[in-house]
């Protein structure tokens, strides 16, 4: 055991949570609202990171337009995965829903396995690092984290700024009187599970600006995501960030006291426990 | 059940290569090889070599003529494959298919040895021979098989061979991590290398693994920069290799000496710029070690096979890329078969493995020899590493260049800045 | 109701009847590539089956079901490695393991309801992977294999795996059977009073935790008899294929594709789904997109025949309505 | 001018029949009350008629346009608004963002200001709890915004299902002063009420219901003067 590595690692986990929690943000925005669990969540992504790869290595541009160029697909994408195989369903039995977007992960997965391969990718972005001492943060970090808090920002000006986002918060708050009030509630599903997507692709797509990756990198994160979402409260969106965060350090700061490998297994202990003792998450409101 | 059979009959005809024969007298007889292959998952790029490999030995032997025996039969060969995606669940269902179903002659491997395992039990089960390429896993061959022959170095050599290298290049080194992916392959080469490092009077500063799959190897990169060893030696397969080199050079970790599995070998493993620059990559086969028919006098065997230049040649005309150890490996798996059928005779499996048995080849892959103990049985026991490093030239471009053994040295190894 | 609870219909010894003689048809034929499809089958008919009685009766959405298979796999394998254990007496040893996680751990997660319940198993599923990669006794990430000498005590490799193909089959059929009499007796009227309305079940005298966890052990049992199967056929256990999110995710996709909640439905479902899978993983025209036709065709079904092919069936043909549950 | 019109309402839950085909008619500016014992599908019949579930048979008709089909969102749109039984608040929002939420649809949009400076002018207490979660509001409070949220909609029809439900007396008599006044200001109301007493009191015309079906119906003054009213409802009310 070593100490010397308490500092950057935690720094490094710290630095992550901030994407971990942005695409957490996704998953519990789409559930808080539709009250879907969202199993296609790992596919959107890892979807994230091919739009920065085809806009990086394919088009030739600066990957941060692909960050930008992700939210918007993902926001289209998620739209349509709504109304495709979730809208039927929407009043149905968990199970149905559970399957209906476990349905849409497997056609995602079949098809960008086919088209994409399961290769490994790599978008090389330099933007330097900062050192001091023993600690080193690469600039891409740092860019993530201000892209992902700028990204929960600007969903939370949405969310208690406009009419549009209110109407969201109404449709979760209470789906049936948002409809006696006149509010499309089918509309504001939709745009709901759209915003969520454009969420976790752009979390994606930073996510594609630190680690390479390829097709099925996705499974990994969105295990992460329902760990962070029920330590933040199911629904909770800024509980999915601070959760996000709580994980990332939790993550930096055990990897130093014991070996990496069983990191995960404190993060499922952590999981489990979590729900059965405190089902509605560490920042959930008792309702 | 009937619509069972017409499936199973209708995917007989995966993947046809060669069809047809030179048309002797007699008439050509095709000779039926099966394999999974990891068309997608986590071994598609590296599996996907192994079987260009295969495809190159498939459509030269086809070419030529077929193999022809002495009793005049003149075999065509013809492969039949399917997808196992990188999984061992149906990697046996695959092989009993390629056994009962479509009627396989001979079976080779698919690619990492946690597949090859699977595979392994089947082929024995069904007492077929099966000649693995693609899987250097030591425990396998320790499970008293009789009809599974080994072509690459077993991984206990692959680091081993490293640390030698490594000590004949700075006699000062003290301190070492070793870090590697947790599947049977690492994991096996990890506890191969560790005793042997404490014979040398090595010390393990850091020891870790991390999950298959992993791409944030932050907290490991930050533990090793905190106990600032001298050396790092470890990886697992090719995406974690390259990430973790490159997590390394980001983090500014200071070793001299850093060997990882698999990953240096491959020609992309460059795409990661200055951050491969003085890495160690052990290998099975490199196109510069030139093996000859003079060398097979020398060690008083026999040569088999074209020679190393022409092989890449026609691998470069065939698929127009260099050939990684990988691809080599599976044609030298189609070379070893071939061989050991011309020297049987026939088909008849227990000719076979005897021939097998009694192989000892020089070609372009290297020594061959398998061993005929009751409990290793198969596994290899001749071919030897190479080891290569990534040296920038004078303009700043990458390359790899053999740095060990000796004998078939492009240049010296130079300590990492 | 009342209808569905008649017993007028031989249907369970019918159904029993078709399995088995299927299950036999590859020891009859000695077709050993047919005989390794049809475990798989087997295999795949005994997970569905027993994740619909807790999910199916007892409307509790388990995503991690195939932990049991696992920790079965694991506790008949080690004891088969370690001790020279027979496979008979490993296998239902096995089951222990599997009974107190069910047991333990299912009564404290099945208070949760709905998505957290859900997610809970999905946490014990990764949990418990996460923990065996990293549990050197098991032999960690790499996990255990057995030297191959190990079944010459039955006769030799090829006769081993029939007796672990006649092992599986005849637990698929005690899963089934033990399904239908679940179904049929009176804890299946409290389970299914349990999905409808908890609140409701414990006015009408039921105890819905001590009948929730009971339903649980059920359906953990006869998945750890399987893993135990499978793995003894196999040679080798490895977290990553005992532990498998995706295989847990595939029965409850069987169960939906037969019908929720009935008795031939995971049957019908996994038979199907298999064959399926089969056909296109091995298809040269549609291998390639074969997750992506099992997507859509698992879209169709849920978002048009809710009641699955037992409810498209018992649509289509009232004949065979009365003979299918 | 506002009228409402019902026509053989069937409707349930379930393939369970609740309603077995309803006649009801509204009358412009009238609080019409439809009274019943529980069960009797007081609720179910404001939820059709809403369209919160779909009606299996029969027809809704509004100002003489077919809306049987619409979903709840349109019908409010069209004026139609219901305040349902047990508030139904979002509780996360806030007292002001709720009644935002009420003047959704097109028409009150534009007229949001100055009605709700109207309801604050009936609620004040509203008013004072502005910026409050509306989880945070008394019982009472609740009930003032539900019906403040509706009338944020500028309802053409006001349907309130039981609002002084889980109400103390005092709060109760509030509530139906207040509604009492919105009647005066010449709203069209539909009441559905356990408090029989009390809605037959208030309003112009009375429904009973029993097991689905309209009972009876007449002027609220002489449906409580029936005997078999008061023997049913009344005596069980004192």
């Amino acid at each position: 055991m070593n100490l010397g590595a308490l500092l950057p690692s935690a720094i490094d986990g710290l630095l992550l949570g901030f994407v971990y929690g942005l695409a957490a943000m996704g998953l519990t925005l789409i559930f808080g609202v539709t009250r879907v669990v969202n199993l296609a969540h790992g596919q959107m992504i890892a979807m994230g990171m091919f739009v920065v790869l085809a806009v990086a290595s394919g088009a030739g541009l600066n990957p941060y337009v692909g960050v930008l160029l992700a939210a918007v697909v993902g926001l289209a994408a998620g739209v349509v995965i709504y109304v495709v195989a979730v809208d039927r369903v929407i009043n149905a039995p968990e199970l149905t829903t559970l399957l209906a977007t476990f349905a849409v992960n497997l056609i995602i997965i079949g098809t960008a396995t086919t088209l994409l391969t399961t290769s490994p990718r790599a978008v090389d972005v330099d933007m330097g690092a900062l050192r001091s001492g023993g600690v080193t943060v690469l600039g891409t970090h740092l860019v993530a984290v201000v892209i992902a808090v700028a990204a929960a920002g600007a969903l939370y000006a949405f969310l208690f700024r406009t009419r549009l986002g209110k109407s969201i918060r109404a449709v979760a708050a209470d789906r049936a009187a948002a409809e006696l009030m006149g509010i499309n509630s089918r509309r504001m599903l939709a745009l709901a599970f759209g915003l969520g997507t454009a969420l976790a692709m752009t979390a994606g797509a930073l996510l594609a600006t630190l680690f390479s990756f390829n097709v099925l990198s996705g499974g990994t994160y969105e295990t992460k995501s329902f760990v962070i979402v029920v330590l933040g409260g199911l629904g909770n969106p800024t509980g999915a960030l601070i959760g996000g965060l709580i994980i990332g350090l939790l993550e930096g700061v055990t990897a130093v006291v014991i070996p990496v490998s069983w990191v995960p297994v404190i993060e499922y202990a952590v999981f489990v426990l979590i729900l059965l003792v405190r089902p509605r998450g560490l920042l959930g409101s008792r309702q | 059940m009937r619509g069972m059979r017409i499936m199973a009959a209708a995917a007989a005809a995966v993947l046809v290569v060669a069809a047809c024969g030179s048309g002797t007298s007699s008439g050509p007889k095709t000779l039926k090889i099966g394999f999974t292959a990891s068309q997608t998952g986590a071994q598609e790029l590296t599996s996907k070599r192994q079987v260009e490999g295969i495809k190159l030995w498939a459509d030269q032997v086809t070419k030529a003529g077929g193999i022809k025996l002495k009793d005049g039969t003149v075999l065509t060969p013809q492969l039949v494959s399917y997808d196992d995606e990188s999984k061992t669940d149906r990697v046996q269902a695959l092989y009993t298919k390629l056994i009962n179903d479509d009627k396989v002659d001979f079976l080779l491997s698919p690619y990492s040895s946690g597949l090859i395992k699977a595979a392994a039990v089947v082929g024995e089960q069904n007492g077929k021979i099966m000649v693995t390429a693609g899987g250097a896993d030591d425990a396998t061959m320790e499970q008293g098989f009789t009809s599974i022959y080994q072509v690459y170095t077993p991984a206990s050599q692959y680091l081993t061979g490293a640390i030698d290298l490594m000590l004949a290049m700075d006699p000062s080194i003290k301190k070492i991590a070793i870090v590697n992916e947790k599947d049977a392959f690492s994991t096996g080469v990890a506890a191969a290398a560790k005793p042997y490092a404490a014979s040398k009077g090595l010390q393990i500063v850091v020891d870790e693994g991390y999950d298959t799959g992993t791409t944030d190897f932050g907290p490991i990169v930050n533990k090793i920069a905190a106990a600032a060893p001298d050396a790092i030696l470890g990886g697992g397969h090719f995406q974690d290799g390259q990430t973790f080199a490159k997590a390394i050079f980001d983090k500014q970790v200071k070793a001299k000496f850093i060997a990882l599995l698999v990953a240096p070998p491959e020609p992309t493993f460059g795409d990661i710029g200055a951050a491969a620059n003085d890495i160690v990559g052990p290998s099975q086969w490199e196109a510069s070690v030139a093996y000859d028919a003079k060398a097979a006098v020398a060690a008083n065997i026999s040569w088999y096979g074209p020679a190393v230049a022409d092989f890449t040649a026609a691998y470069n005309a065939a698929f127009g890329s260099a050939p990684s150890y990988h691809s080599a490996g599976g044609y030298a798996a189609g070379l070893v078969l071939q061989k050991a059928i011309e020297d049987a005779g026939s088909i008849d499996p227990a000719a076979v493995r005897a021939a097998l048995d009694k192989q000892d080849l020089l070609t372009l892959f290297g020594r061959i020899r398998f061993s005929t103990d009751a409990k290793t049985h198969g596994k290899q026991t001749a071919h030897q590493m190479v080891y290569v490093q990534w040296q920038a030239a004078a303009d700043g471009s990458l390359s790899t260049k053999v740095v060990w053994p000796e004998a078939g040295r492009t240049a010296p190894i130079v300590p990492r800045q | 109701m009342l209808r569905l609870r008649g017993r007028s219909r031989p249907f369970l010894p019918v159904l029993l009847l078709i399995v088995a003689v299927v299950a036999a048809v590859p020891l009859v034929t000695g077709n050993p590539s047919m005989r390794e499809e049809l475990f798989f089958m087997l295999l795949l008919v005994t997970l569905a089956t027993s994740v619909n009685v807790i999910t199916g009766y007892t409307g509790y959405v388990s995503f991690g079901h195939i932990v049991f298979f696992g920790l079965g796999g694991y506790g008949a394998f080690w004891l088969m490695q370690a001790l020279g254990v027979h496979f008979l007496v490993a296998a239902v040893l096995g089951v222990i393991p599997a009974v107190l996680v069910a047991a333990v751990v299912g009564a404290a997660v099945l208070r949760l309801r709905g998505a957290y319940f859900a997610l809970a198993t999905l946490g014990i599923l990764e949990a418990t992977k996460a923990f065996m990669t990293n549990f050197d006794p098991a032999g960690g990430a790499v996990g255990l294999s057995f030297n191959f000498s190990i079944y010459a005590q039955y006769g030799g490799a090829k006769s081993a795996a029939e007796l672990a193909y006649v092992f599986m089959a005849l637990v698929a059929l005690a899963a089934i059977a033990a399904s239908y009499l679940v179904r049929h007796a009176k804890f299946g009227l409290a389970l299914m009073t349990i999905r409808e309305d908890q609140d409701a079940a414990v006015v009408l005298g039921i105890d819905p935790a001590r009948t929730k966890v009971a339903a649980f052990v059920i359906s953990a049992v006869f998945p750890a008899l399987a893993g135990a199967a499978f793995f003894f056929k196999n040679g080798i256990i490895e977290p990553g294929s005992a532990f498998d999110l995706t295989r847990s995710i595939e029965s409850l996709v069987m169960v939906v594709l037969g019908g929720v909640g009935t008795v031939a439905g995971p049957v019908i479902g996994a038979a199907v789904y298999e064959w399926l899978r089969g056909f296109l993983i091995t298809s040269p025209a549609l291998a390639s997109f074969q997750l992506t036709i099992a997507g859509v065709l698992l879209l169709v079904v849920v978002l048009f025949a809710t009641s699955g092919l037992v409810g498209v069936l018992r649509a289509r043909f009232p004949a065979v309505r009365e003979w299918l549950e | 001018m506002s009228s409402l019109t019902v026509r053989g309402l069937e409707a349930g839950y379930g393939g369970v029949p609740v309603l077995w085909g309803l006649d009801v008619d509204l009358l412009d500016g009238a609080l019409t009350t439809l009274v019943g014992s529980n069960g009797s599908g007081k609720t179910t019949f404001l939820r059709s008629v809403m369209g919160l579930i779909r009606p299996w048979r029969g027809s809704v008709v509004l100002d003489g346009l077919d809306v049987t089909r619409l979903s709840a969102h349109e019908k409010a749109d069209l004026g139609l608004v219901l305040v349902p039984e047990g508030r139904q608040l979002f509780t996360t929002m806030t007292v002001l963002e709720n009644l935002e939420m009420g003047a959704t649809v097109r028409r009150a949009r534009p007229l949001m200001r100055a009605t709700m400076d109207e309801v604050f002018a009936m609620f004040p207490r509203l008013a004072e709890r502005r910026g409050q979660q509306a989880l945070t509001l008394s019982g009472g409070e609740q009930q003032m915004l539900a019906i403040a949220r509706g009338l944020m909609a500028k309802p053409k029809i006001l349907l309130l299902d039981e609002p002084s439900l889980g109400l103390s007396p005092r709060v109760t008599m509030e509530m139906f002063t207040a509604i009492r006044a919105l009647r005066r200001a010449g709203l069209t109301i539909v009441l559905v009420e356990q408090n029989v007493q009390l809605s037959l009191a208030i309003a112009d015309h009375a429904y009973v219901l029993a097991h689905g079906r309209v009972e009876l119906s007449g002027p609220a003054r002489e449906v409580r003067e029936l005997p078999a009213v008061r023997a049913a409802y009344l005596g069980a009310a004192e």
